[in-house]
C-alpha cells in the first residue's frame, strides 16, 4: 500500500504472556482479563469512526483479542467514543449498569473527557466521568486508532497489576 | 425455466464472492501492527502542539498571547511578567489536551514559529489533570525536532511522550518524597 | 430390582410428575415446558422397551416440532399467569411449598440424570471392538416397522397422512393473503 | 495401533478385576467416566481451537492476523477468553423467569454433547453404535429449539424474545430439508446406522459422488440449523443486540458459546461420515482421516461465514420452504426409484 512503516520497538519487546506454570493465579486472571477485553459494540459521534478504523484490518482490535460484543452483558470495555449529550447519559449509565463485572471505561477523544469544544453547551455532559467511573482518558479530536491502541494497552497494563477482586 | 436461471446466478454469484474471500485470504495482511511499528506520519499532520527552542535552548515565545486569543476552545493558558529588560518573561505556558481539537490554529497564529503542532499522539492518561501539558514538558518534546517548520508542524523523536510522562511520573514521586530534593526529572531539566 | 425395572421407575415418575405440572402450574409457558419434559419421559420408556426409533421419533416429533409449536404459539400471543380452577385444596399448596424446595434441587436432579443417561449410554459400549448385536425384534426394528406400517397398517397410515394433509391444506388457506377481493 | 492398545489394556484390567473379585460394575462405571471425560475433552479441544481459527480466519479474510498476542500465532487466545468468561459476574436479569433462565443454556448444550455417542471417530471407536443413528442425532437436534426458546423468553427482553422466535422459525424449517437430505444417505445405505453407512461408502463410492444434491441440501440445512451466517438471524447484532443470549453474561453465555461451536464441530463430522466416507481412507490412519473430513467441512463453513452476508427472514423461509423442501423431496424420490431399480 505504499506506506512507510518506522521500527520503533524491538519485537521481542511485544508484550509478551508471562510462562503460564510460573505465575500465581493472579497473574494468570490478569492476563486472561487483559488478553481478552471485548469492547461493546456502542459509538455515539465522529469519535466512532476512529474507533472502527481502529478495529477494521489497518490496526485490527483482534490482535489484542479485543472483538466488539452487541450486548453489555459480555463486553468488558465501554469505549465512549463521542460527545456525551445530556440525553445519551442516561443511555451510557444503563449500559454501564448492564454491564458484567470486571467492567472498564474508557472515555475516547476531547468530547467524552470533558466535553471537549462543546464544553459551554447547554446539552453536553462536561465528561463522561461524571456519569460513569473512567478508568482512561484518550484526548484527540478524534485521536488517531494508534492513540487509541497506546490507550488500550495501557489499560491493559494496569489491569495486569490489579488484584483478583478489583477495588470497588 | 426462470427459476432455474435464477439458481445458477446465485450459484455464480456465490462462487464468485467466495473466490474472493480465497484469494485474499492468501494474500499478505495490511495491518500496521502498531505497538512494534508505526506509519510514518507527514510532516504536518497534527499531533500535540509544541513549544520550539533556539539554538541555544531558549524558548521562541515571547508571551504575546496571540494563540490564547485565537484559540477556539480555550485551553491555552499562559502567564508572564516584565523582565528587568522590559521583556515579557514567559512563566507558565499550559496546554489542555484534554479539551484541544488540535486545529492547528495556534501555530498557524503564533508570529514567531514559537509553537508547532509535533507527530506526538498518544496522549491517553489515567487521570484528568495529567492531561495539561506544561511549559516544561511542551518545551521538551520540541527540543526532539527533527525536521524544519513545514506546514506548522514538526517531526519529533518517538517515543518522547512516553518519557515526558515517565517524568511527570518520578516528578510527582520526589515530589511525595521530599527528602530528595534533587529533581532530575525530564521536566525539569529544560529552563 | 434390577436396574432397568429401576430406571423404568425414575423415567415414569419424572414423566407423572411433568404431566402433572402441565394442568397446575399457573405460567402457562412453564406448562408448555413441563409438557415437554414429559414427552422426554415418554421417549425414555419407549428406550427401556428398546423401541429406540420410536424414542427417536418420539423426541424429534413431540419435542422438537410439537412442544416448539405450542411454545411458539403461546409467545405470540398474551397470556400471562393462568389460575386454573378455585383456590387449589391445602395439599396442593403444602405441595407447592415441597415443590419450591424441590426447585432447588432441580439442577442437580437434571444434572444427575444427565450424567445418569451418559454413563448408562458409555457403560454397555465397548470401544475397541464393535459389538456383536442380537438379533431385532421383528416388531420394533426400522425395517419391521415400515414394513408393518405398509402392510397391516397401510389404510390407517394413509388416513393419517390424509388428515395431516388436510390440516396443511387448511393452514396455507388460513394463512393465505388475500389478494383478490 | 492406539485402538488395539486400549482394547488390550482394557481387557488385562479387566482380567486384574476378575483375578481379585472386584465388583465388575466398577470397572464399567469407571470406563464409563473416563469416555465420557474423553469426549468432554476432545470438544472441549477442539471449540476451543474452532473459535482460534474462526478468527485467524475471520482476519486473513479481511486482510488482518486475528489474534497474535496471546501464546504462539494467538492460539492461547481462547483459552483467555474462556478464562475470563469464567470470572465475570453471573448477572441474572430482575425480570427474568429465573429458573428457566438457568436450565436454558443446559438444554441446548446437553444435546451437543450427546450427538458424540454415536459420531465414528475410528474403526471401531464410536461410543455407542446406534441402530437409529442418524435418528437418534436428528431427535437429540430438535432440543436446540425448545432452549432457545427459553433463553429467549426468559431473559424478559424484547430482543431475546424475537431472536428466539426466529430461532424456532429457522430451526423448524430447515429441520425438514436435513432430515430428508440424510435420508437420501439412508435409503443408499440402507441403514439408519452410522457404522453401516460407512461400510456402505466403503463398498462403493463416497455419497458425496452419489447424493450431489442431498449434500448441498444437507449443508445449506446445516449451516442453517446451527445458527451461523449466512443464517444467523437468531442472533443478528444489527437487529437485535445479540438475539436470544443478550441477557446471558459470564458462564452461562459461555455455555451458548460452547454449544454453538460443539454444534458446528457435529454437524461437520456428520457431513463427514454420511457424504465423505467418515473416517475411511487410504495411507492415513482412520482417527487422521476423520479428523481432516471434519476440518474440511469446518473451513467451508467458515469460508462461507465470512464471504456471504445475512439473509433477511422472508428470503430465509423462501429458501427453506420454496427450494431446499422440494429440491430434497425430488432428491429423495429419485434415490428411492434408482434403488429398487
Amino acid at each position: 500500500m505504499g506506506v512507510s512503516l518506522q521500527r520503533t520497538m524491538a519485537l521481542d519487546e511485544t508484550p509478551h504472556i508471562p510462562g503460564l506454570v510460573t505465575t500465581s493465579l493472579r497473574k494468570v486472571i490478569n492476563w486472561s482479563r487483559k488478553s481478552s477485553l471485548w469492547y461493546m459494540l456502542f459509538g455515539i459521534a465522529c469519535c466512532a469512526i476512529e474507533m472502527m478504523a481502529t478495529g477494521a484490518s489497518r490496526y485490527d482490535f483482534d490482535r489484542f483479542g479485543m472483538i466488539f460484543r452487541a450486548s453489555p452483558r459480555q463486553s468488558d470495555l465501554m469505549i465512549v467514543a463521542g460527545t456525551v449529550n445530556e440525553k445519551m447519559a442516561d443511555v451510557i449509565q444503563t449500559l454501564y449498569a448492564q454491564m458484567a463485572e470486571p467492567r472498564y471505561v474508557l472515555a475516547m477523544g476531547a468530547c467524552a473527557v470533558n466535553g471537549g469544544p462543546y464544553h459551554d453547551s447547554y446539552n453536553v455532559v462536561n465528561g463522561v466521568d461524571r456519569v460513569v467511573p473512567t478508568d482512561i482518558y484518550v484526548p484527540g479530536c478524534p485521536p488517531r486508532p494508534e492513540a487509541l491502541l497506546h490507550a488500550v494497552l495501557r489499560l491493559q497494563e494496569r489491569i495486569a497489576q490489579e488484584g483478583i477482586r478489583r477495588p470497588a | 425455466m426462470g427459476v432455474l436461471k435464477n439458481v445458477v446466478n446465485s450459484v455464480v454469484g456465490i462462487a464468485k464472492g467466495h473466490k474472493v474471500t480465497l484469494k485474499e485470504m492468501l494474500r499478505p495482511t495490511v495491518t500496521v501492527m502498531y505497538p512494534q511499528e508505526r506509519l510514518d506520519l507527514p510532516v504536518g499532520s497534527r499531533g500535540i502542539p509544541v513549544l520550539l527552542s533556539d539554538e541555544q535552548g531558549n524558548l521562541l515565545c515571547t508571551s504575546c498571547g496571540v494563540c490564547e486569543r485565537e484559540c477556539p476552545v480555550q485551553v491555552i493558558h499562559i502567564v508572564s511578567h516584565r523582565g528587568e529588560d522590559k521583556r515579557k518573561v514567559l512563566d507558565e505556558f499550559d496546554i489542555d489536551m484534554s479539551r484541544c481539537m488540535f486545529c492547528g490554529i495556534c501555530a498557524e497564529v503564533c508570529a514567531f514559529g514559537a509553537i508547532a503542532m509535533s507527530d506526538q499522539y498518544e496522549l491517553d492518561d489515567f487521570e484528568q489533570g495529567d492531561l495539561i501539558y506544561h511549559k516544561d514538558q511542551l518545551a521538551a518534546i520540541g527540543r526532539t525536532q527533527r525536521t524544519p517548520i513545514t506546514n506548522y508542524g514538526i517531526k519529533t523523536e518517538v517515543g518522547v511522550l512516553d518519557q515526558v510522562r515517565a517524568g511527570r511520573a518520578s516528578a510527582a514521586q520526589t515530589a511525595a518524597a521530599p527528602a530528595t530534593s534533587t529533581p532530575s526529572s525530564e521536566g525539569s531539566r529544560s529552563e | 430390582m434390577n436396574t432397568t425395572l429401576l430406571a423404568f421407575f425414575i423415567v415414569a415418575f419424572i414423566s407423572l410428575v411433568a404431566a402433572w405440572r402441565v394442568i397446575t402450574d399457573p405460567s402457562i409457558l412453564h406448562a408448555g415446558l413441563w409438557m415437554g419434559l414429559s414427552f422426554v419421559g415418554v421417549a425414555g420408556i419407549f428406550l427401556l422397551l428398546e423401541a429406540e426409533f420410536l424414542a427417536g421419533v418420539q423426541v424429534l416429533v413431540y419435542v422438537g416440532a410439537i412442544t416448539t409449536i405450542i411454545l411458539f404459539g403461546i409467545m405470540l400471543s398474551d397470556v400471562g399467569e393462568v389460575r386454573v380452577g378455585p383456590e387449589p385444596p391445602g395439599w396442593v399448596q403444602a405441595g407447592a411449598a415441597w415443590h419450591r424446595g424441590l426447585r432447588h434441587a432441580f439442577p442437580l436432579l437434571v444434572a444427575a440424570g444427565f450424567a445418569g443417561t451418559m454413563l448408562g449410554l458409555y457403560t454397555q459400549s465397548g470401544w475397541g471392538q464393535l459389538r456383536e448385536r442380537p438379533l431385532e425384534l421383528a416388531g420394533l426394528s426400522v425395517g419391521g416397522i415400515g414394513r408393518e406400517l405398509f402392510s397391516t397398517f397401510a389404510l390407517p397410515f394413509e388416513i393419517a397422512s390424509l388428515v395431516l394433509l388436510a390440516a396443511l391444506l387448511g393452514a396455507i388457506v388460513l394463512a393465505m393473503r388475500e389478494e383478490e377481493r | 495401533m492406539l485402538v488395539d492398545w486400549v482394547a488390550s489394556l482394557y481387557q488385562s484390567v479387566q482380567a486384574t478385576f476378575v483375578a481379585h473379585g472386584w465388583p465388575l460394575w466398577v470397572l464399567a462405571v469407571l470406563t464409563a467416566v473416563l469416555k465420557v471425560a474423553g469426549v468432554l475433552v476432545w470438544i472441549l479441544l477442539n471449540v476451543l481451537f474452532l473459535i482460534w481459527l474462526e478468527r485467524k480466519i475471520s482476519g486473513h479474510v479481511q486482510n488482518r492476523p486475528g489474534p497474535v498476542y496471546t501464546g504462539r500465532f494467538g492460539l492461547l487466545q481462547t483459552l483467555a477468553d474462556a478464562l475470563k468468561v469464567l470470572l465475570k459476574e453471573d448477572v441474572i436479569p430482575a425480570g427474568a423467569d429465573r429458573w428457566v433462565f438457568v436450565l436454558a443454556p443446559l438444554v441446548a448444550f446437553v444435546p451437543s454433547v450427546m450427538i458424540w455417542v454415536v459420531i465414528p471417530f475410528s474403526r471401531g471407536v464410536q461410543a455407542q453404535d446406534l441402530n437409529i443413528g442418524i435418528l437418534y442425532v436428528a431427535a437429540l437436534a430438535s432440543f436446540t429449539v425448545p432452549s432457545l426458546l427459553m433463553a429467549g423468553w426468559s431473559s424478559d427482553n424484547k430482543w431475546s424474545l424475537m431472536g428466539a422466535l426466529r430461532s424456532a422459525a429457522q430451526l423448524i424449517s430447515y429441520e425438514v430439508p436435513l432430515i430428508l437430505a440424510e435420508l437420501g444417505v439412508v435409503v443408499l445405505a440402507g441403514s439408519l446406522r452410522l457404522s453401516d453407512i460407512i461400510a456402505a461408502q466403503q463398498r462403493s463410492v463416497w455419497f458425496l459422488f452419489l447424493q450431489p444434491v442431498g449434500f448441498v441440501v444437507y449443508f445449506i440445512a446445516a449451516l442453517a440449523e446451527s445458527n451461523r451466517t449466512p443464517f444467523d438471524l437468531p442472533e443478528a447484532e444489527s437487529e437485535l443486540v445479540a438475539g436470544f443470549n443478550t441477557e446471558y453474561s459470564g458462564f452461562r453465555w459461555s455455555i451458548f458459546f460452547l454449544t454453538e461451536y460443539a454444534n458446528l464441530l457435529g454437524m461437520a463430522s456428520l457431513a463427514a461420515t454420511l457424504f465423505l466416507g467418515g473416517w475411511s481412507g487410504p495411507f492415513l490412519p482412520p482417527f487422521v482421516w476423520f479428523v481432516i473430513k471434519t476440518y474440511f467441512f469446518v473451513f467451508l463453513a467458515m469460508w462461507i461465514r465470512w464471504t456471504l452476508p445475512r439473509i433477511r427472514v422472508d428470503q430465509l423461509m423462501d429458501l427453506g420452504w420454496k427450494f431446499l423442501l422440494p429440491v430434497a423431496l425430488v432428491n429423495l424420490v429419485v434415490t428411492g426409484v434408482f434403488v429398487v431399480l
